[in-house]
């Protein structure tokens, strides 16, 4: 049992590149707060104590309007709050600018009821868990399987919703190495307060040692997301239609990512990750101008960690890899069938007792 | 200190016993009275019994939590147990706790109207607030409702609670009470005594409109949310069904739009009647009385145009949250205005030290602290660590529970003569206030520490941050404190209603119709005579009135020997 | 006791201040019908190259439609007959609806989020956090 | 009391809390406007989500809305738009004094508005039959070009009503958000008419037993006013639903 104030400070630790900037915007509107609070209530103690009735003081030519106080009192405020409003809204700006994938890792989180899931780009997965290095952006690209999660890592200053349907994203750089809190932050069921985990933020030298013990747990090295891709992407036999260039049946996938796209309606989208995850999933949504609705539709046959291994993959295309034969279905596929992964369940049938699909694995 | 109590000779003192308590006496004539002062004496005895219930539920959370691994509960009815405080709270009991109480015995009173426009619609929301009340409770009866009081989905549509039950109460409830924000606003429009024109109104009747008119426009777009939810439960529709590619961040946007404007709803009429408080103990006019009563109505306003700041993190679009953030610093504004024009109205008063003032003083203060750390959650980046924290839960208790409730109890106390025509223990409402101020900060100003550390709401454990023990079990204690200063009135006022010194008209020597023109209790038809406003509101002197006690400073300078 | 708003009304009694004549409910009766036979009449006869423009379609139909309502409002309704205070709750709750829209542009504005850099660099999915390159 | 404007014999009875006749009548005109901003405001949740939805998957929605019947539509919209003809004439006579014409103009409507239920019902059966109400029942785009559905609720039409079937094509996840939404907002639609239904025949059984509650035109004009509220809905449900353009 901790004595709070007397062992522990009152602030969070700060361990990432954003903390400081944020303490000092929090630490001026609470001064502000303090500056306003004593100020007025200064003034009400003055008052109800010089006041109080009986005492003799002059309270003649009581005054009941004052336009010019009230313009001071109205002004004042509005400008501060003006002020302060620009403050904050170029420091949540910067903090929702993702950063250059050039110098961040960037890690996949999915959040289901009640654990975090982690995966990073070399392939390997935590729970409940996720170790990054000091010093480099890290950027979390996230997704519900089923209700709104909040991945919340109270020593980075860093929040955001995990939505199901749609990827959300949040970036922060750690700075401190150690051991941190993630938390979620958005009631999500039962076992809410348990959604919790370990950050830990370890030196280049650490890390590279957990990398070469795989990640902790792993033996081998673990397939690469994009190699898992690959195999998803001959599994379901995507090069059929999908070839390094353009043909009649289906546009080349080479280098789309990031690409303008034109539709048959005419309006333009950017090829990020949710368009290409729509497009899998509902390919009829958005079809690219000059060709048919032909594209199967794989929202119910496919889970969200393969859309993502598909996506990375996607990014790796080039013309001349993109352009294969047709191979043998790959069956096993490491890691993406330890994933029962509902998210549509729909085509099942109903929506409510389905998605109570918590598997005796995932218990903690 | 009795003299606080003036038996003002020059008010009218009714010819006879008759008022509208003593009409008649049988239980129909109650359940089926179309008095607007006997429907907020339903209310009253209504929305105590819903508090009592909500005071339960967080009595049992805030023992719960003292121990980092829980103690009582399991996890699933420590959830069941904090919505059911949110859902009583919210709903049954701070949107309808000053408007249906105080606001149905006042508005026709304070501006010289027999009744409410719709008398028999008046009782038909009350009907409806308690089935509503009933059905929420038959809900939780039948195993609870887990899903929090914002029910956001999906956690709501796949939750295999009572929920839908929960819902329509919820849905009933807001019914009741967009039929009384009808009443309000055709009676305020309508009703009015010759004279009484807008800026003669009382500010209380100011506010009150402000909230009748986010009434009527926010909470029908709650009820439809709700009823949705509804519809994908019980009969499989899915329009925020992330699975059929329908958006659940837009369920967040239809619940913020109204639940938002709630929270003014919560706070204006507190507002209102802290306006007539602190003039009335002032002794003198109120300060801007133009600057407050359109500021309550720029807040009924802007406060539709800031939903999005419950929604910063909620994947809605960064330039949405910017537009958000900036109106909701402007809104800080008006609220600045009434608090400040509060301040210069003790300027050259002559201030009593009453319970309601003291209650009123105690709302300025916690507000103050409320709606300024409100700033934290405004600014868009403080509310990156903030949100979902015990940093909110701090700031909303510090509005609701120390704005609301405050101001309610206040009105309260200060109304309690002219309801029940008694008065009750000034000493012991003094320390029941006090009591309430300390407990309350007790309680909730540590929440504020915890939250900033990091412990998200609605967490039963946290064996991971043992250190946040400390400052829960600081909030316990508050809140022990606080239970008992809610106790006091309770007990003291329920004392007072049979037992207690009968009061004149007038027994504070307070201006307004209700007050000058009305008996204590006012007679079913409110006046004996047809009234006529020739003067403007808050008519104080506050010379004369210090006046009359000068000799009880001179005797106190000389008892404490200050100089 | 009666308000201030009572001068605007200058007959007593239990007349009504306005009657809508017959041949008035029979003018705004024909003009809803044209309506209603316009929006069908719209939906399936406008040439090819309008047919097929989603927006221009959506807003005639939406305009009639309003038209239609207008009618009903100003007319059958009473608001053009009404007092000033009736007029202020009629256009007021029109108005407010509006306000919903504001969600929208929450929608339209998420494909602005500030996300640069994922054209910079082909592929992100090469793993980057190796021992060779620690920083 | 003084004040106590109570008419006495024939004309219309003043409530104790007004001072005369306008004022009263004033009061409960504002209070049905300030409940049917509400209205506004709760259907008005239900258009946004639909603008929403239609905007995100336009197709499917185009595509969905082949399968809704509009005639049927179109022939509830002239039912409708004729009981709102009929309510107006009801305030007209009513504000005349004319009773029996009230009374049959109320009647109409009340036909009317049984109508466009029974018609209503058609609709939703034929839906039913067609696997599109969006419950677990719903199957959307599984059935072949030549599968010919078997629904009692189409069989049972006038030869005029029938339109040609369509293939169901589009994604049948947004499909099942189409219905979702057309049925929420034309049940919710229907809801309203059914209370429109009690008003209308409570007033005219007040009406018919000489009521005290009934004295002068504004009960009438009060549900008139609801009445038109519900037309109004419509208007916008329909084009909005049936008349889906590409």
């Amino acid at each position: 049992m901790g004595w709070g104030p007397f062992q522990y400070g009152v602030q969070p630790e700060a361990a990432s590149a954003h903390a400081p900037y944020y303490d000092a915007l929090f630490i001026t509107i609470t001064l502000l707060l303090l500056l306003f609070t004593v100020g007025t209530v200064a003034a009400i103690i003055f008052f109800v104590t010089k006041y109080r009735r009986g005492t003799k003081v002059d309270r003649k030519n009581v005054i009941t309007h004052h336009t010019g106080l009230e313009l001071i009192w109205m002004g004042v405020p509005l400008v501060l709050a003006l002020g302060m409003f620009a403050w904050s809204a170029r420091n949540f700006i910067s903090v929702r600018t993702m950063p250059d994938p050039a110098e961040s890792t960037e890690i996949f989180c999915i959040g289901k009821k009640w654990m975090w899931h982690f995966q990073h780009m070399n392939g390997v997965r935590e729970n409940n868990e996720l170790t990054v290095v000091v010093g480099q952006p890290v950027k979390i690209t996230m997704i519900s399987q089923d209700v709104i999660h909040a991945l919340y890592l109270p020593e980075m200053r860093a929040q955001y919703h995990v939505v199901p349907g749609r990827y959300t994203d949040l970036q922060f750089t750690p700075t401190k190495p150690g051991k941190y809190k993630i938390l979620c932050a958005m009631h999500c069921g039962t076992q809410h307060s348990e959604m919790v985990g370990q950050l830990y933020v370890l030196t280049p030298t650490e890390y590279a040692e957990w990398l070469e013990k795989g990640g902790n747990r792993y033996k081998t090295k673990p397939t690469t997301v994009a190699e898992a891709g690959k195999q998803i992407w001959q599994e379901k036999q995507c090069a059929n239609c999908h070839t390094g260039v353009d043909n009649p049946r289906a546009p080349s996938l080479a280098g789309i990512f990031g690409k303008e796209r034109v539709f048959t309606d005419g309006t333009k989208r950017k090829a990020d990750r949710d368009y290409i995850r729509e497009s899998i999933k509902m390919p009829h949504n958005m079809i690219t101008k000059g060709y048919e609705n032909t594209m199967p539709v794989y929202g119910g046959t496919i889970t969200e960690p393969q859309v993502l291994a598909l996506i990375e993959y996607i990014k790796t295309l080039t013309p001349s890899t993109g352009d294969f034969e047709r191979q043998d279905i790959v069956n096993s596929i490491p890691g993406t069938n330890r994933d029962n992964s509902n998210v549509d369940v729909a085509n099942q049938g109903q929506s409510a007792g389905n998605a109570q699909f918590r598997s005796a694995e995932d218990k903690r | 200190m009795s003299a606080t109590l003036i038996d003002n000779a020059t008010a009218e003192q009714p010819r006879n016993d008759r008022n509208y308590l003593n009409a008649d006496h049988t239980l129909k004539s109650w359940l089926l009275t179309v008095d607007h002062k006997r429907i907020g004496i339903l209310y009253l005895i209504a929305v105590t019994i819903f508090f009592f219930i909500g005071a339960v539920a967080a009595a049992m959370i805030r023992y719960e939590l003292t121990s980092p691994h829980g103690i009582l509960l399991s996890s699933e009815v420590y959830n069941k147990t904090f919505s059911a405080h949110g859902i009583y709270m919210v709903f049954q009991f701070l949107v309808v706790a000053i408007p249906a109480v105080l606001g149905n015995f006042l508005i026709p009173l304070m501006i010289g109207a027999r009744d409410m426009a719709f008398p028999r619609l008046n009782l038909l929301s009350w009907y409806m607030f308690m089935t509503g009340g009933l059905l929420i409770t038959l809900s939780f009866i039948l195993g609870g409702v887990d899903a929090g009081w914002t029910f956001y989905v999906p956690l709501s549509t796949l939750s295999e609670t009572q929920i839908s039950l929960c819902l329509v109460g919820i849905f009933i409830t807001g019914f009741s009470s967009i039929f009384t924000a009808v009443n309000f606003i055709a009676t305020i429009h309508k009703m009015r005594a010759p004279g009484m024109t807008w800026y003669r109104l009382p500010l209380y009747i100011w506010s009150h409109y402000s909230t009748a008119i986010v009434i009527l426009l926010g909470t029908p777009v709650v009820a439809i949310t709700l009823f949705l939810v509804v519809v994908e439960r019980g009969f499989g529709f899915g329009i925020f069904s992330p699975e059929l590619g329908g958006d659940p961040v837009l369920f967040q946007h239809l619940f913020w739009f109204y639940s938002h404007p709630a929270v003014y709803i919560m706070i204006l009429p507190a507002f209102g009647v802290i306006s007539e408080i602190i003039t009335c103990f002032s002794r003198r006019p109120i300060f801007g009385y133009r600057f407050i009563a359109y500021s309550s109505v720029a807040i009924a306003f802007l406060g539709f145009l800031v939903w999005g700041h419950h929604m910063f993190l909620s994947s809605q679009s960064v330039l949405q949250g910017l537009i958000f953030s900036i109106i909701t610093w402007i809104l800080a504004v008006p609220s600045a205005i009434k608090v400040f024009n509060w301040t210069t109205t003790m300027y050259k008063g002559s201030i009593h030290f009453s319970t309601p003032m003291l209650y009123a003083l105690g709302f300025m203060g916690l507000f103050l602290i409320g709606g300024l750390t409100g700033l934290h959650l405004a600014s868009i980046d403080t509310d990156v660590h903030l949100t979902g924290t015990y940093f909110i839960v701090a700031h909303f208790h510090y509005v609701m529970v120390g704005g609301t409730i405050m101001g309610y109890l206040g009105g309260i106390h200060f109304w309690f003569p002219k309801m029940f025509g008694r008065t009750y223990s000034e000493m012991w409402g003094r320390i029941s206030a006090m009591i309430v101020f300390v407990g309350f900060n007790l309680t909730f100003f540590p929440q504020f520490i915890v939250g900033y550390l990091g412990m998200p709401r609605r967490y039963h454990y946290y064996y991971f941050a043992p250190e946040w023990q400390f400052y829960h079990i600081l909030s316990t204690a508050g809140s022990t404190v606080l239970g008992i200063g809610f106790l006091l009135p309770g007990i003291y006022l329920t004392y007072a209603i049979f037992k207690g010194k009968k009061a004149g008209p007038n027994p504070w020597g307070a201006k307004g119709l209700e007050w000058e023109q009305a008996g204590s209790p006012p007679i079913t038809e409110n006046f004996e005579k047809p009234v006529l406003v020739l003067e403007d509101p808050y008519n104080y002197n506050p010379e004369e009135d210090s006046k009359m006690y000068e000799h009880e400073v001179e005797s106190a300078d000389m008892l404490g020997g200050r100089k | 006791m009666a308000g201030h708003d009572h001068s605007e009304l200058t007959k007593g009694g239990a007349h009504p201040h306005h009657v809508l004549p017959q041949g008035m409910i029979f003018l705004i009766a024909g003009g809803l019908f044209a309506g209603m036979a316009a929006t069908i009449g719209a939906a399936f006869m406008i040439p090819e190259p309008l047919h097929s423009n989603t927006f221009f379609m959506q807003s005639l139909a939406l305009a009639i439609a309003i038209f239609k309502a207008c009618l009903v409002v100003y007319f059958y309704m009473g608001v053009k007959f009404g007092t000033r205070l009736v007029k202020i709750f009629a256009y007021g709750g029109f108005i407010w609806f509006f306000t919903l829209f504001i969600m929208m542009a929450d929608y339209t504005s998420r494909p602005m989020e500030p996300v640069p850099g994922w054209e910079t660099v082909p592929s992100s999915a090469l793993p980057r956090n190796t021992v060779e390159d620690p920083e | 009391m003084s004040g106590h404007a109570h008419a006495q014999g024939d004309g219309p009875e003043v409530y104790f809390q007004y001072e005369d006749i306008d004022q009263q009548q004033e009061s409960y005109v504002v209070g049905m406007w300030a409940f049917l901003m509400t209205e506004v405001m709760f259907f008005g949740a239900l258009f946004l989500i639909y603008t929403l939805y239609r905007w995100k998957f336009h197709d499917t929605f185009f595509l969905a809305h082949e399968q809704l019947n509009w005639k049927m539509g179109g022939l509830n919209t002239a039912v409708l738009l004729f009981s709102s003809v009929m309510v107006a004439f009801a305030v007209h006579f009513a504000q005349k004094g004319k009773k029996t014409a009230q009374l049959i103009c109320l009647g109409m409507t009340l036909m009317c508005a049984f109508g466009f239920l029974v018609i209503k019902s058609f609709e939703y059966g034929a839906k039913g039959d067609h696997k599109l109400y969006p419950n677990y029942t719903f199957e959307y785009g599984a059935h072949d070009k030549d599968h010919k559905v078997e629904s009692w609720w189409d069989d049972n039409l006038p030869a005029f009503m029938h339109i040609e079937k369509k293939e169901q094509h589009g994604d049948p996840k947004n499909a099942k958000l189409f219905y979702s939404i057309y049925f929420t907002m034309t049940g919710l639609h229907g809801l309203h008419v059914v209370i429109g239904i009690i008003a209308i025949t409570s007033l005219m059984v007040l009406i018919i037993i000489k009521s005290p509650l009934i004295t002068d035109y504004v009960p009438t004009e009060l549900v008139g006013l609801y009445w038109h509220f519900v037309d109004l809905v419509w208007i916008f449900l329909y084009p909005l639903f049936y008349l889906i353009p590409r």
